[in-house]
């Protein structure tokens, strides 16, 4: 039973961390703002997501899975959210008319 | 235990990268995102130094509430001069105090080098001392009954930094409500976030308090988290900061440091000396000056980051 | 387990730093703190992982503590990308930082 | 090489790199974040001492295996810098407005943008 508990362990969390691989190179690699989020969001839901839920086996205590999953819950809710947040905040102003051009407008602030 | 010592490798080096990079970012703005990710991988050495308690501090006050202050300041200054401007150092002397700040480092990486083995500690001390405490969390202890007239000091000195903050107020805006919140025009998502997240956060943030007794936790980390939540609170224009000239406000500012005191002050006649807790009792008073704390932190906290008193411009468009 | 655990985070950290180089390369504001976003989350599994592999006291209570703080310095930021948008109401979304000053 | 040395002599080089900003960098803004910098700097070092003189706690059962009393020490020297740091970024933002209204008193071809007087 334990061996299948370990075995479950190292599936979800190599699972996981490859998400997170996933939303580095997307954060890296995507051209413009809106994808990178889009990116980003991945790595938040699912990368957390499965680590936490390779861990909870790990975990004795009803206490500490608890503590485990209300994790991730937080991050679910401020990742949604906040997404929301930072997509309304990089948007174009005329979005919708610039909707069929590349999104990447103005030239780099920096 | 190899991996562990890659992993520490690896904080130290995205610490000491992340540094580098606050050090020498072109914009304020990008700085202060810097020092936020900097802040976190600091949370993530304490705990490999063993220090949650200092870990929870670090990620609540020294990253939390610091880089709120320091994202809204670098959003709304003028861009702060960069090396190139006028009146920056020039080549020749930046790399003399470059040389001179590797000589300051490099003496400090010989001392700790040159530790003494075994480390002199206190702990035995703190081990043995911290039964009559009736709290399992040695800091705790330390905190709250072995050094209690700095921590007494420690709480009392964020009220000087709320009435200097306040007294920097143009005299029109003195007795108003503070003004130095960013107020974002509302949107749905922001609001869901206002309301949803504060109940866990306020929950989260009394159990801070409730398991630094005996686990890694306490009042300043509970208070910092429930100050993030009412600004959030405040930020998205549910509410509107109290004015400072309020009693009630005053009053819970000054209620904790005034338990506090008081039985600190009781204790001469109850336990022979200042700030010592009657046998028996020290788990309860604790707890009591604690919770009282808790209240008075959080709210001066808030205060701290809601800024100096201003003339109330935004009335229309503050309310839910 | 732990020494599996311990490499995840290993693993886990080393992709956060890669990501980090989008804050080297911006180019907006946003995208700093998007890179900010995944040091949070990236930060709290390599916090999850290398907590339970040692099985540290507290660890659990430090990750709902920084996933709390990721939302609440994410509005920090929006109140400064207001400004990198430029809001409707400003003249010119070009004229300096401070713009987003509106109902300060 | 144990990770506590590791971690010494990263704090020892933020201590320098914080030195070096909070020099050289001309903008205020930025010398109040090399402050922080440096203080973070000085407690990882206080850290290592702790965490040196630990062991002992761990022995006697519950808690934290590093010496309390530099811990609670760096608890008060995070929050003394927090309102350290509060006082000058609000010190740093009047100094801008008062800026931003000497110069629109000046003349109106100022490039600073409607900035409001008092509060912001």
């Amino acid at each position: 039973m334990s061996l299948a508990l370990d075995l479950f362990t190292l599936v979800a969390v190599s699972a996981g961390a490859l998400f997170f691989l996933a939303g580095a190179l997307g954060l890296l690699r995507f051209p413009d703002t809106l994808s990178r989020l889009h990116a980003l969001t991945k790595a938040d839901n699912l990368g957390l997501g499965l680590v936490v839920l390779g861990l909870l086996p790990q975990v004795s205590s009803p206490l500490g899975w608890i503590g485990l999953i209300a994790v991730w819950l937080l991050a679910l809710l401020s990742g949604a959210t906040v997404g929301q947040l930072l997509a309304e905040a990089v948007r174009p102003p005329d979005w919708s008319r610039q909707a069929t051009r590349s999104p990447e407008e103005g030239p780099p602030r920096d | 235990m190899t991996s562990a010592l890659v992993v520490d490798g690896l904080l130290a080096l995205l610490v000491l990268g992340l540094a580098l990079r606050v050090t020498f970012a072109r914009t304020d703005y990008g700085s202060a995102v810097g020092f936020m990710g900097y802040g976190l991988l600091l949370a993530l050495v304490w705990v490999r130094l063993a220090a949650v308690d200092v870990a929870l501090t670090e990620a609540a006050v020294g990253t939390g509430l610091t880089g709120f202050l320091l994202l809204g300041a670098a959003a709304r200054l003028a861009p702060g001069e960069s090396f190139d401007a006028p009146g920056a150092p020039g080549f020749g002397s930046r790399i003399l105090v470059g040389l001179l700040c590797g000589v300051v480092a490099a003496g400090l990486g010989a001392v700790v080098l040159s530790l003494p083995d075994p480390a002199p500690t206190l702990a035995p001390l703190v081990a043995e001392n911290l039964p009559p405490t009736e709290v399992a969390n040695p800091i705790t202890g330390v905190l709250m009954a072995h050094r209690a007239v700095d921590t007494l000091l420690e709480t009392v000195v964020l009220i000087p930094a709320l009435i200097g903050i306040w007294s920097l107020a143009s005299d029109s805006g003195w007795g108003g409500r503070p003004g130095s919140l960013p107020l974002l025009r509302s949107s749905g998502p922001l609001t869901l976030l206002a309301q949803v997240l504060p109940p866990f956060g306020i929950l989260v943030g009394i159990h801070l308090v409730w398991v630094g007794a005996d686990e890694p936790g306490g009042k300043f980390q509970g208070a910092a988290v429930l100050a993030a939540m009412w600004v959030l609170v405040l930020v998205a224009g549910l509410r509107r900061p109290p004015a400072v000239i309020g009693q009630r406000l005053r009053l819970l500012v000054v209620l904790g440091p005034l338990v506090f005191l008081g039985i600190g002050i009781a204790g001469i006649w109850l336990a022979r000396a200042f700030l010592a807790y009657p046998e028996g009792w020290a788990k309860p008073l604790i707890l009591t000056i604690e919770a009282a704390l808790t209240l008075s932190l959080a709210l001066v906290l808030g205060m701290i980051l809601a800024g100096p008193p201003a003339v109330d411009r935004s009335d229309p468009k503050v309310g839910p | 387990m732990s020494e599996f655990l311990l490499s995840a985070a290993v693993f886990v950290l080393a992709t956060v730093a890669l990501g980090l180089f989008r804050v080297l390369r911006g180019p907006r504001d946003a995208d700093r703190m998007l890179a900010a976003q995944l040091l949070g989350t990236g930060g709290v599994a390599a916090l999850l992982l290398f907590g339970v592999a040692t099985a540290q006291s507290g660890v659990t209570d430090l990750a709902v503590l920084l996933a709390l703080l990721a939302a609440f310095a994410s509005v920090a930021f929006v109140t400064g990308a207001a400004r990198d948008s430029g809001d409707p109401n400003e003249p010119s979304r070009d004229e300096v930082r401070g713009a987003g000053d509106d109902a300060a | 090489m144990t990770g506590e040395t590791l971690f010494g002599l990263s704090g020892a080089a933020l201590v320098g790199i914080g030195l070096y900003g909070l020099i050289c960098h001309p903008g205020a803004l930025r010398k109040i974040v090399a402050f922080n910098l440096l203080g973070g700097g000085v407690f990882l070092l206080f850290g290592v001492i702790a965490k040196r003189g630990g062991g002992a706690l761990a022995v006697a059962g519950k808690g934290a295996d590093g010496d309390p009393v530099p811990q609670a020490l760096v608890i008060t020297g995070l929050v003394v810098a927090f309102a350290a740091t509060a006082i000058a970024i609000v010190l740093l933002r009047g100094l801008g407005e008062r800026r931003a209204r000497a110069s629109q008193k000046g003349d109106g071809s100022s490039i600073q943008p409607k900035r409001h007087s008092g509060g912001g």
